[in-house]
């Protein structure tokens, strides 16, 4: 199958709002994968997206709303031919995402740190994110994926450029 | 329709062994962390956790792995991770996992190096 | 496994909005499938819930936006104790659901008609349908699948009173 | 992840089977309307649908066999639809599609009515 030109030079764009519980990364990552795969993504790709988009909701659901069930977690992915991109929207305090630690994977293991690992592993699958911070009315984090120009090959190495 | 998350529990003679199966994700991970606790306070400390039925982790269920190692390790024990498919294992990757962790390729390798490194 | 009454006892909302194009009718199922099972429905609920979605989203595609991709279809859904109730909406044209022809099976036959079978099969489907049509502001279908009392068994039959 | 929609063509004799397999709706219908119009302009009006693999169907798919199955019957012929999965058939039932087509097993049987029945 050869992607449709005509419908592939608009921008499309796609929404999902679920209550702010863990038991909804199911359904989230299969939207992710759904519009990862009308966008022409690869197989490689659609797993990154998938992966960082799962980071950033748990990160609502648990830090920003406390596993509140009655607060709503947002997904916008919109697509045209240059880019996926993926805005992650939450209602809570919002944070300063400069001043989370970044501390070595070493360090975090002898303090024995169960967590972490969320924002690193973002910033690694992603080409790039932004935040946007307006606590208690709107913090966003948005994630783009570059799409591989046409014709480059069939796959994109795994994560362009691993961060940490 | 959904891919559950199973934790199926085998022992061969000191060591258990932890097959996961399916999504271990922020909503599965207590779960996984609750069956690494209690094997720690059952005094086992040579775990092999084997991962060929795993079909996706975030870093929640990494998280687990992150917060028990070194327990393990200083009673002499240790977690290793058998038989990653390659997607998953490009996560433990990305983090730097592969450097610390002891990543083998399916669970009698796990359970050989555990035999070769007798326990303190 | 068991349901979380706690979690049950509120009302959950889930919303879904896609461009208008039947490639998206495979994320919708999918989405429909997902609330659907977290509401406890069997799995014939489930499928029934799943096509009644998809005929109402397919006549929206088709009917109240001719295919165009760049217009909106929403399918919200919210679930409690009682029921599953899940409304399509579209910014359409409108029309008149007490006119549109209920024509006999063969009669749509000898007429080589390809259609007409969407909304009978949505009213067999659910318990409940509503429409309420705004022309060019909001056309809603609302339809209702309620929850089979706890204990009454594992499954309901499949359409309880099937009206065409 | 995709579940795709398959038509595969086979030829038994004067009888053309169709096999469809993923699911069919209003995206997918258009490509089997194609097919089954193709099948009646080269002068096929034997057409057996084997659903073995078909998981699901839609309205739009129900209306491709209402659409053809008078012009097939005219010109002597029939479709018959073979192998529903119990699913796919429930839909068939709630429209009354099981009074007007012939449903059977699988392919054999509904090549079988064929030959019972010689052609006009
Ligand atoms: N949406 C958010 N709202 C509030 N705080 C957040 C949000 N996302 C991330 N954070 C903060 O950033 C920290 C680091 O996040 P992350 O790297 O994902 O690790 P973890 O979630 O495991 O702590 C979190 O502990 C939290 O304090
Ligand atoms: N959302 C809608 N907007 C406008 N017209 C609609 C809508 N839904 C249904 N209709 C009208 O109702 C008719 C019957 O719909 P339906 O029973 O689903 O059959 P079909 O879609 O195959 O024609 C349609 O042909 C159309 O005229």
């Amino acid at each position: 199958m050869v992607p449709e030109t005509s419908v592939r030079s608009l921008e499309q764009r796609f929404i999902l709002k679920v209550p702010s519980s863990t038991r909804n990364l199911v359904m989230i990552r299969e939207f992710v994968n759904r519009v990862a795969e009308q966008a022409w993504l690869s197989e490689t790709e659609r797993g990154q997206l998938e992966l960082a988009v799962d980071e950033a909701c748990s990160n609502v659901i648990e830090h920003a709303y406390g596993h509140d069930v009655q607060k709503e977690v947002t997904v916008r992915a919109t697509f045209d031919d240059d880019a996926v991109r993926i805005a992650v929207v939450d209602q809570g305090a919002g944070f300063d995402p400069e001043a989370v630690d970044q501390e070595a994977l070493e360090t975090l293991i002898e303090q024995r740190k169960t967590g972490g690992l969320g924002m690193r592993l973002i910033r690694s699958l992603m080409d790039e994110v932004h935040y946007e911070i307006e606590p208690g009315r709107k913090n966003e984090l948005t994630m783009v994926k570059r799409r591989q120009p046409p014709g480059v090959g069939p796959e994109r190495g795994s994560g362009s450029d691993p961060e940490s | 329709m959904p891919e559950p998350f199973v934790i199926t529990r085998a022992v061969h003679g000191e060591i258990v062994v932890l097959a996961l199966a399916g999504f271990l994700d922020a909503h599965t991970a207590p779960r996984f962390e609750t069956a690494v606790q209690s094997e720690i306070d059952a005094g086992h400390h040579r775990l092999v956790v084997d991962a060929t039925a795993l079909s996706y982790i975030s870093s929640a269920g990494l998280g687990v792995f992150m917060g028990f190692i070194e327990e393990v390790r200083e009673a002499g024990g240790d977690i290793k991770i058998a038989a990653l498919a390659p997607k998953v294992r490009e996560v433990f990757n990305l983090l730097g996992f592969d450097a610390i962790f002891d990543l083998v390729d399916d669970v009698p390798a796990a359970v050989e190096r555990f035999t070769a490194t007798p326990s303190a």
